[in-house]
């Protein structure tokens, strides 16, 4: 489709945008559903049983349940709406967000106490 | 006449809002934090508000992908305290000002704003962190606050543009209310961050101080910023700093009155993922 | 490139509906009034539309009090049809195009119109009456929709200049979909009806008339007209006249290229308590 | 307050603002149960007992069952959500639009069959 995407260029970054969306619709209602204190109980009992009540794919399902953000993101999700995976488990937004750059814990601590990652980062410096 | 008053920008990291209720405020990492609000708590003491026009984003809380409004405004009498996944905060719940909300939203309708009108809304961190932020601990919130949230969540979001033009819209409406009130209007979100995939933890210094001093000083020129700066340099959730823009287009000088008055400025990093902005503007009496 | 062939307005009345579900259409209070629809339902089949953008509102059915969005787009993939309180209408499930709608609701919020996104709806007789109207009785409906609902329950109701330049959006936001699609834009509701009150009952023969001219000869003119207008001289319900005037601005001489046809032209009282107004204007290829 | 309200002057019609939306949330809020089956069996079973789980005053109660469409609508319903009382008691919107007006079911129907009420319809006519 035509529409203006400049923002696909961005190392490391997806925009949640209508096409995201559309494929992550079911994991993101998914995440919503564990708003509800009940629904995260349903979901810790048994997270296979509880995700197969959703028209999810399985890749979607495997994902949330290894925890691996950055597939979910890229199978749809949007990380307000994976926030709430974290918030079952008792992680913070900092273990969350940190999980996705192949970092450990206290060194993405260290590093956002060091004044962040720099914005000329373009994921190529990890190779170095 | 209502009239407004004040402008207050600030971050509003959800990590904030649980170290206050968690008793971790003493903690070196977040005393660091708070000793910016300082001056705001006693600022706002002294000069109360009777309603706050709260600018913030909805996280995925009221709004799931079955509806998306770009611009919402909460004309309800009161608003719960949402579950965000770890229990509703424990702060109290949030009075409205229906009769206002109405007169503003009618009012920026009419001037070509497409609003969607709310009238049941749970309130996430993007609103409770900035009143926690400002007011502390009390028992109940020390004024009434029409939570007005914008969609920066599904692409596309509003442009800077349309946020700042929104934001002399809003002027507008509340200048028309015939009700002698004290309003402030907040624009919250941001500064530099990104929560998301390997980038994350992006903050950038320089282009925040920056959005600062041109918020202050060039606020119609910073409005022309697209998202994809926003996105690069500010990282992929500091494009919620677009709604800063809202709240500064309602400030008298864009209305050709004098400039505001900087009463406070404050800037910090980190909290958890998030670099930390303040502002307070006053319009002159 | 997907482009607009032609634009449909009619009356959406529900009572409509409920003829054709409850096999009435031969009654001679009914046969006049589908009889206006004999050319319609031809040229349809000779003009069959790859997808319709069906402009219409909601009657309290997908959006209660709690939520009121000025604009909303539906950008799913299926609709199903509501129940209104007498069960859902027996016709077929409503299939969305939710590429082209997320496509014209990404150009559209960037033209400055502040769209609510809707992934969730049930359709009612605003959307179903018109489809039934133009195809009949079919299995299922011959081309997918795209439901875009105008609010016109709470006040202020967007005006008709606001609509209008919103169908001058849709237009560049079709015309920028690099599939090949014909698709048509249709205008639903009104004419001339009053619901409620003493006043219920009010037909306006001349007033309703004279819309249909100046839709077709000055269709700019025609969205100056205020809505205490439409109130007045149309009946309190006749305001959802505006809606109109969203897909006219869709058409090709707004943005300088040839007058439409007039295809087909039909005027009719009553249906129920309501005006029927029906018209087909044709783009020259 | 100071909202323009032109339409305050029309005579025997009632515009949905936001003043009476707001009179009006709760008998409303009742109407849109009513399209769920299920709530119509309740409402029907017994309606005292269904409305008194609505938080609406005791006016708004009686005009309900009293089916005073009028005095609904100046208690803050709006017609498109009273419509769906008139659905619960297999009413057209033409015998509950006519209700309103004093007239009889026939004598409406006439009326629209015969092109329907004038435009220039004042309200005063009737006490002529
Ligand atoms: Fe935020
Ligand atoms: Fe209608």
């Amino acid at each position: 489709m035509p529409l203006d995407k400049p923002y696909a260029g961005i190392p490391g970054t997806t925009i949640f945008d209508a096409d995201q969306s559309r494929k992550g619709y079911w994991l993101n209602q998914f995440c919503m559903s564990l708003m509800k204190a009940e629904n995260r109980e349903k979901f810790k009992a048994d997270e296979r049983a509880y995700l197969d009540q959703w028209p999810m794919s399985e890749d979607q399902k495997q994902a949330v349940m290894a925890r691996d953000l950055n597939r979910c993101i890229s199978l749809g999700g949007n990380i307000y709406f994976l926030a709430k995976i974290g918030a079952t488990d008792g992680k913070s937004f900092q273990q969350m967000a940190g999980s996705m750059t192949g970092m450990s814990e206290d060194a993405y601590r260290e590093m956002m106490i060091g004044g962040g990652r720099p914005a000329t980062w373009t994921g190529k410096e990890e190779k170095k | 006449m209502a009239r407004i008053t004040a402008s207050v920008y600030t971050s509003h990291v959800p990590a904030i809002g649980a170290a206050m209720d968690l008793g971790k405020t003493q903690e070196p990492y977040w005393q660091k934090v708070f000793s910016g609000y300082d001056f705001s708590r006693q600022w706002i003491k002294a000069n109360k508000p009777d309603v706050v026009f709260l600018v913030y984003n909805d996280h995925a809380t009221a709004f799931s992908l079955d509806i998306i409004p770009t611009f919402a405004i909460g004309t309800a009498a009161e608003f719960a305290v949402a579950d965000e996944g770890w229990g509703p905060r424990p702060v109290p719940k949030v009075e409205g000002a229906p009769e206002l909300a109405a007169h503003i939203a009618h009012s920026v309708i009419q001037q070509d704003f497409d609003l969607t009108i709310v009238n049941r809304m749970d309130v996430d961190h993007g609103l409770t962190v900035p009143l926690s932020l400002m007011c502390g601990q009390p028992r109940e919130w020390p004024f009434k606050v029409i939570p007005f949230a914008v969609n920066v969540v599904q692409y596309p979001v509003p442009s800077g543009m349309r946020c700042f033009r929104l934001g002399q819209a809003i002027r507008k409406a509340i200048e028309s209310f015939d009700e002698d009130l004290n309003v402030q209007i907040w624009g919250t979100g941001g500064m530099s961050h990104q929560l998301q995939g390997p980038r994350a933890g992006l903050i950038n210094k320089e282009w925040d101080n920056r959005f600062l001093d041109r918020l202050v000083e060039d606020p119609e020129g910073l409005a022309g910023v697209n998202h994809i700066e926003y996105v690069k340099e500010a990282g992929s959730e500091g494009i919620e700093l677009v709604m800063w823009l809202i709240a500064r287009g309602a400030m008298a000088d864009v209305a050709g009155g004098p400039k505001p008055t900087v009463k406070h400025r404050f800037y910090h990093v980190p909290a958890s993922n998030t670099a930390v902005g303040h502002l307070i503007l006053e319009n002159k009496q």
